[in-house]
């Protein structure tokens, strides 16, 4: 008994952490699912992508009142603003060739440097209150420990949401096209379908996703002045290490990210500074390394 | 006799998709070899095996009596296996004189001594005779990038040249290219030392009979048949082979 | 020919930039800080955008609000008022605060949020001779013969309320900060305190927990940790972004009732409105509280609050109080107020009565030796406010 | 005979610039030429990222890991051993270089989006490294009190912005003159030629990965001596000054400039950097506002310049050459998906 007491008391203290590295993780997927998007099928750097995260976290931010009507109303509303903000990028990157990935990020990163400064003139330097519906407010009691009902939920809902990706994706036409594209985009381009129309599609669903991800996870990313470039960055990490363009591998990659963040800290803390980079410079380089070794087809 | 390359059972696979099976091949010193065969028989897979550019799943590559089989395209290039590829790789925004530099380099003998550049102008001195040769004298400082695509395929076949090779791989050297230049690649390459060996592909069968001595037809990832030009041209097994009509 | 059009392009925007560069430097040089229609020059150097830029905001706003009420003038000069932007931290901080100092040339410089941004900036004061009257951020200094600060030192606010927790709290206390020097210092500054009257850490190996900064978002792996330890009540710093995060999930986790105790910045100014009700009942330690009883107070806080929304923090309050320190050294320094002739003035000030009660810089640190204040989160009409419930102690070296 | 006089033109702008630079502490005030100093360091930098990004084809956002090594071991190792300017430029310049050596298993063997972020990370730990070892490089406030430094034995330690401006000035000329030097050699055709398309370098019997090699552990070492030039002209570091912001606008920089050219880069990164330091000084507040405005309205006006870059650092293929070889572009896609 005194064993299994004491085995018990060992995972113990990591089961909230690896619970919350789940909900951080689908939350860093959602966001950097529109990533994957962008970069498969329109072969978009897109460097404000965190912009269109935190146009939905400030919109929760200021329609959230408790109620979930508001929630509802948030989540429309962000989720429209985003991709609203996403066609209008799609517009400011027409001239640019596609695959120009320089001039892309020139022009996104400006596009991120000024609308992030915009919101923030706009709703304030301050952190803003976010109110999640009343019933949601508290925490509820898990094997023993106490953890937040919010959380609890956005993991079911961001679960459910990327259920509802993958189904898109695999049994839809839409979602034919996207897989087709990511997997050869000459191809669509020869099913006739403008170049313009895609990429304005592409940006308009990156930014909804973007944006719901913004508004259900006001709570645990909330929106601020670093949020737009916490988000890119967590995202960019996600999409590369995912494999750009696969969204299994991003899954993948956004969970590992949301336990490294959260599981690596409670087991490593003194590496944890070093944990997310360094993890994937390693993933990254040992890949490189595999591909230089295994001699690409000519 | 030994052969200057060999290939044993050599086996490439995409997915269930046999590219290569099993297949067997022999280039002598000196010898100016053919592979033809319908398309799609793994002709263009088995120069990328040999130069390197592929591993196959099973199988050999020895060159000059060595196994190869485990070096990079590079480290082969070094030893003498050079290539012209079906699309002519040259570097877009490296004028035509530079590219053959760049090609001859790693294996230019120079002037003893330190002094700096001497690499570079034996090399430069080497691309200057080789692009005349090749009719490319005229276009030295022009951006390969800008050349036509027979110039482009010329411009390659120079490079290859002035890697100093043993053995000079041409993916269907022939393709693209107008009469005239068919005519000066045919003069250029029957001009080559008797040193180097040859591994062509080539749909064009009067070409193949024109330059080698040895022909080996591939077909589905296998040899179908080996041997002299006048034995294939009269073997059944070919012309039933090439009945579907490639040449 | 396609080949030469985007030379000529960049070299358009190159242009471009070029004449934008040298038009704005060329017009910039007007001499000398004070000139003889007794107008005097100051430099108020803080983050207006970027992560800080709520600290930033309240920082100008403090120091514009004193000149606001008192015709604008300093020492009986009328004040031009040369702000720049901080930014981020020392990468902007630097190239701005030369261009207030060499460009400017400001008799007097004051604000910046940053302490890596004072550090950056103290090289240039050493070389132009003008004081810095620092108004939030303090680093370790070798030389602050022209650093002054009306604000505090980073482990001050620990050190005052170490006492308070020994007194009040039957048993050990968990210290949690964040992993940078301001988080370092400032749980230094407690567990030191602490240590010394005989408290004791219920941390598992004695030593302070430091959480990953910025990356820990997330709190909950420590929250177990601190259950696990059964600490008695728990101390921490955070500020910003972090705070509100740490409080409101603080409030959801398995040890929301245990007690609270904090370094003031983490319930202060716009993150109490963002954390909301999860803050009630936090205690912190400040050297300010907008409802602390006296005359200076009074005003400054009916002052702020006919310009602005909500109450004035600390952060407004040390600004405010940096302009007082020049209004008075500036009129001390006689009729050619030069940046040496004020910052001598300074270091004779003496008290200085203030909003925060009556203090006055030490001689060894040029940082205030002040009081402290126990504050606790508590319903104030419709909103939550941070109300003084006891007087600590008196702390400055 | 056009492109002549667009060399010739070139050629004349650039003696303008460098005149300019020359007799600039002279004419501009203090302010401008301490901002002209700090620049120039930074310019150093957007050299090396020319370097990689655009003649060897490896984008970067990492050049400030050797940024950094080289300023904190001038400003540690230097200012101990030696006041004197060169040495502390022989250090920085090593230990840029070592900090670059030791990364080159990382970098070597990846390419285009997933380099980028590699090196990303590479910045990013190394300013965790130097936030956290405090004992050495006083955390994340940052080394103060730096001695000023001498240029030569026995000359006087700086004592003024134009000196300090002029010194930098006279290494930065010195160093990307022998990088221009150096990329007329053999060694920066091949560097070209890699950028152009490795594959068939390769096939050229070409060791493309010990070239890439070299080329960093030279960028290293140029961006390493910019770090005490940083030093020099700031007389404080910090970690915040080798953080991502910087490399993302020091790439911005480079693209603005034409990624392939080191004059452009040297003038872009200039700009950009100066545009932004003089930005939070007159706007206080919408310096990121503009700054942002700037960089979209620099994408139009230069649709040309920014299209140059190509080989590997494009995941598809050119649209506008359609026989362009493919299969090098083809086998990027595949490894930038996998």
């Amino acid at each position: 008994m005194m064993t299994v007491a004491a085995g018990t008391n060992r995972i113990d203290p990591y089961l909230i952490p690896a619970l919350d590295g789940v909900a951080y993780g689908l939350l860093v997927f959602v966001a950097a699912s529109g990533l994957v998007f962008c970069f498969g099928v329109a072969n978009i750097l897109n460097l404000a992508h965190g912009m269109l995260y935190a146009i939905g976290g400030y919109t929760a931010a200021a329609l959230l009142d408790g109620g979930w009507a508001s929630l509802a109303l948030a989540l429309a509303v962000g989720v429209l603003a985003a991709a609203a903000a996403g066609v209008l990028l799609a517009g400011l990157l027409t001239p640019v060739a596609t695959g120009n990935h320089l001039s892309q990020a020139l022009l996104t990163f400006g596009v991120a440097l000024a609308g992030g400064s915009l919101l923030v003139a706009g709703f304030g330097p301050d952190d803003p209150r976010v109110r999640v519906p009343a019933a949601l407010e508290g925490s509820v009691v898990l094997a023993g420990h106490r953890y937040a009902a919010y959380r609890l939920v956005f993991i079911v809902v961001a679960a459910v949401l990327a259920a509802t990706l993958y189904l898109v994706l695999r049994r839809t036409r839409a979602g034919m096209l996207v897989r087709a594209a990511v997997d050869d985009a000459e191809m669509v381009a020869c099913l006739g379908v403008s170049p313009a129309r895609i990429r304005a599609g592409v940006l308009a669903a990156a930014g909804a996703l973007a944006g719901a991800a913004g508004v259900l996870g006001a709570p645990i990313i909330g929106p601020g002045t670093d949020t737009a470039d916490t988000v890119l960055l967590l995202s960019l990490v996600v999409v590369v290490l995912g494999g750009l363009g696969s969204m299994a591998g991003t899954l993948l990659a956004a969970l590992a990210i949301g336990e490294i963040q959260t599981l690596g800290v409670a087991l490593l803390p003194s590496a944890a500074p070093f944990l997310l980079f360094a993890a994937m410079a390693a993933v990254l380089a040992v890949r490189a390394r595999g591909l230089a070794s295994s001699w690409r087809a000519a | 006799m030994t052969c200057l390359l060999s290939a044993e059972e050599v086996t490439v696979r995409y997915g269930s998709l046999a590219a290569l099976d099993g297949v067997d091949l022999c280039v002598h010193d000196g010898q100016r070899h053919a592979l033809i065969g319908p398309n799609g028989a793994g002709k263009t897979t088995l120069l990328n095996v040999i130069a390197g550019a592929t591993k196959p799943q099973r199988g050999t590559v020895r060159f000059a009596g060595r196994n190869v089989s485990r070096l990079g395209p590079a480290a082969r290039a070094r030893r003498g296996i050079n290539r012209i590829h079906q699309r002519p790789a040259v570097f877009p925004t490296l004028t035509a004189t530079e590219n053959v530099v760049v090609a001859a380099l790693p294996r230019v003998t120079a002037d003893p001594g330190w002094w700096p550049g001497r690499r570079r102008r034996a090399a430069r001195h080497r691309a200057g005779a080789l692009l005349e040769q090749l009719g490319l004298a005229d276009l030295a400082t022009v951006p390969a990038g800008h050349l036509a695509h027979g110039q482009r395929r010329q411009l390659e076949i120079a490079m290859a040249l002035a890697g100093r090779p043993r053995l000079l791989l041409l993916d269907e050297p022939a393709a693209g290219l107008s009469a005239v230049e068919v005519g000066r690649l045919v003069e250029v390459l029957q001009a080559l030392p008797r040193a180097v060996a040859v591994l062509l592909v080539e749909h064009r069968l009067d070409l193949v009979y024109a330059l080698s001595d040895a022909v080996s037809v591939l077909r589905d990832g296998q040899t179908l048949a080996a041997g002299t030009p006048d034995e294939i041209r009269t073997s059944p097994l070919v012309r039933q082979a090439y009945a579907d009509g490639v040449a | 020919m396609p080949h030469t059009t985007p030379w000529r392009s960049r070299a358009l925007i190159a242009a471009l930039l070029a004449t934008a560069l040298t038009t704005s430097t060329a017009c910039g040089d007007d001499g000398p800080g004070s000139s003889a229609s007794g107008s005097i020059k100051i430099g108020l150097l803080a983050s207006l955008s970027g992560t800080y830029q709520a600290v930033g905001t309240e920082i100008r706003d403090g120091f514009q609000l004193y000149l606001d009420t008192h015709d604008g003038k300093l020492g009986g000069r009328q004040v031009d008022l040369v702000v720049a932007d901080e930014g981020n931290g020392a990468q902007t901080a630097v190239p701005a605060a030369t261009k207030l100092l060499k460009q400017d040339r400001v008799s007097a410089l004051t604000g910046i949020v940053g302490g890596g941004s004072v550090a950056g900036v103290t090289p240039l004061l050493s070389e132009t001779k003008v004081p810095l009257v620092g108004s939030n951020g303090r680093p370790e200094l070798k030389d602050v013969s022209r650093v002054w600060h009306t604000s505090y030192l980073s482990d001050e606010p620990g050190a005052a309320i170490a006492q308070h927790v020994r007194d009040n709290v039957k048993g050990s206390v968990y210290a949690i900060g964040p992993d940078y020097q301001g988080g370092w210092d400032e749980l230094r500054g407690f567990t030191d305190a602490f240590a010394k009257i005989g408290g004791k850490l219920a941390n598992a190996d004695g030593k302070t927990t430091f959480t990953p900064f910025p990356a820990t978002t997330n709190f909950t792996p420590f929250f177990a940790r601190i259950k696990a330890s059964g600490a008695a009540a728990v101390y921490t710093f955070y500020a910003g972004g972090a705070a509100v995060d740490f409080v409101k999930q603080y409030a959801q986790s398995e040890i929301k009732d245990i007690p609270l105790y904090a370094a003031g910045f983490l319930t202060e100014g716009g993150v109490l409105n963002a954390q909301g009700d999860a803050a009630r009942g936090i205690y912190s330690v400040l050297n300010y509280s907008p409802d602390l009883d006296n005359a200076e107070n009074r005003a400054f806080v009916a002052a702020w609050k006919g310009k602005h929304d909500g109450s004035p923090t600390t952060y407004a309050l040390a600004s405010y109080d940096a302009a007082a320190v020049l209004d008075r050294a500036i009129g001390a320094a006689g009729s050619d107020p030069t940046p040496e002739a004020i910052n001598t003035a300074i270091g004779k000030l003496g008290q200085i009565a203030s909003p925060r009660g009556t203090w006055q810089f030490s001689t060894t640190t040029h940082s205030p030796v002040q009081k402290w204040y126990l504050r606790q989160v508590r319903q104030d009409g419709r909103a939550l406010s941070n109300t003084v419930v006891g007087d600590l102690a008196t702390v400055g070296r | 005979m056009r492109d002549r006089v667009v060399r010739w033109a070139r050629g004349a702008v650039a003696a303008l610039v460098l005149a300019g630079l020359v007799v600039a502490p002279w004419v501009v005030d203090d302010y401008t030429t301490a901002l002209l100093a700090r620049t120039l360091a930074l310019a150093l930098v957007g050299v090396s990222v020319a370097l990689l990004t655009g003649v060897a084809g490896v984008p970067t956002l990492g050049q400030t890991a050797p940024y950094a090594a080289g300023a904190y071991a001038c400003a540690v190792l230097g200012s101990r051993i030696s006041d004197v300017g060169v040495v502390q430029l022989a250090v920085a310049a090593g230990a840029g270089a070592v900090l670059a050596a030791l990364t080159v298993p990382l970098v070597v063997h990846a390419r285009g989006v997933i380099v980028l972020m590699i090196t990303l990370a590479i910045g990013e730990l190394v300013v965790t490294v130097l936030g956290r070892w405090r004992s050495v490089t006083g955390g994340t406030d940052g080394l103060a009190g730096i001695p000023a430094v001498r240029p030569f034995w026995g000359l006087p330690a700086f004592g003024s912005d134009q000196a300090r401006y002029l010194y930098a000035l006279v290494v930065v000329a010195t160093l990307v003159g022998a990088v221009l030097v150096l990329l007329r050699t053999r060694a920066g055709l091949l560097l070209r030629a890699a950028r152009d398309d490795e594959t068939r370098l390769r096939a050229s019997g070409h060791r493309v990965p010990l070239y890439l090699s070299g080329a960093h552990i030279a960028a290293g070492a140029i961006a390493g001596a910019a770090g005490s030039l940083l030093v020099v002209a700031q007389q404080y570091i910090s970690p915040a000054d080798f953080g991502f912001d910087t490399s993302a606008l020091l790439l911005l920089g480079v693209v603005i400039g034409g990624t392939a050219s080191v004059g452009g880069a040297l003038v872009g990164a200039a700009l950009v950097i100066a545009v932004r330091d003089w930005l939070f000084g007159v706007l206080p507040g919408h310096a990121p506002l503009v700054l942002g405005v700037l960089f979209v309205a620099t994408v139009y006006l230069l649709p040309a310049g920014v299209d140059r870059v190509r080989g590997r650092w494009r995941p598809s293929g050119p649209p506008h050459r359609p026989d362009a070889p493919a299969a090098p572009d083809q086998a990027t896609v595949a490894e930038l998906r996998r």
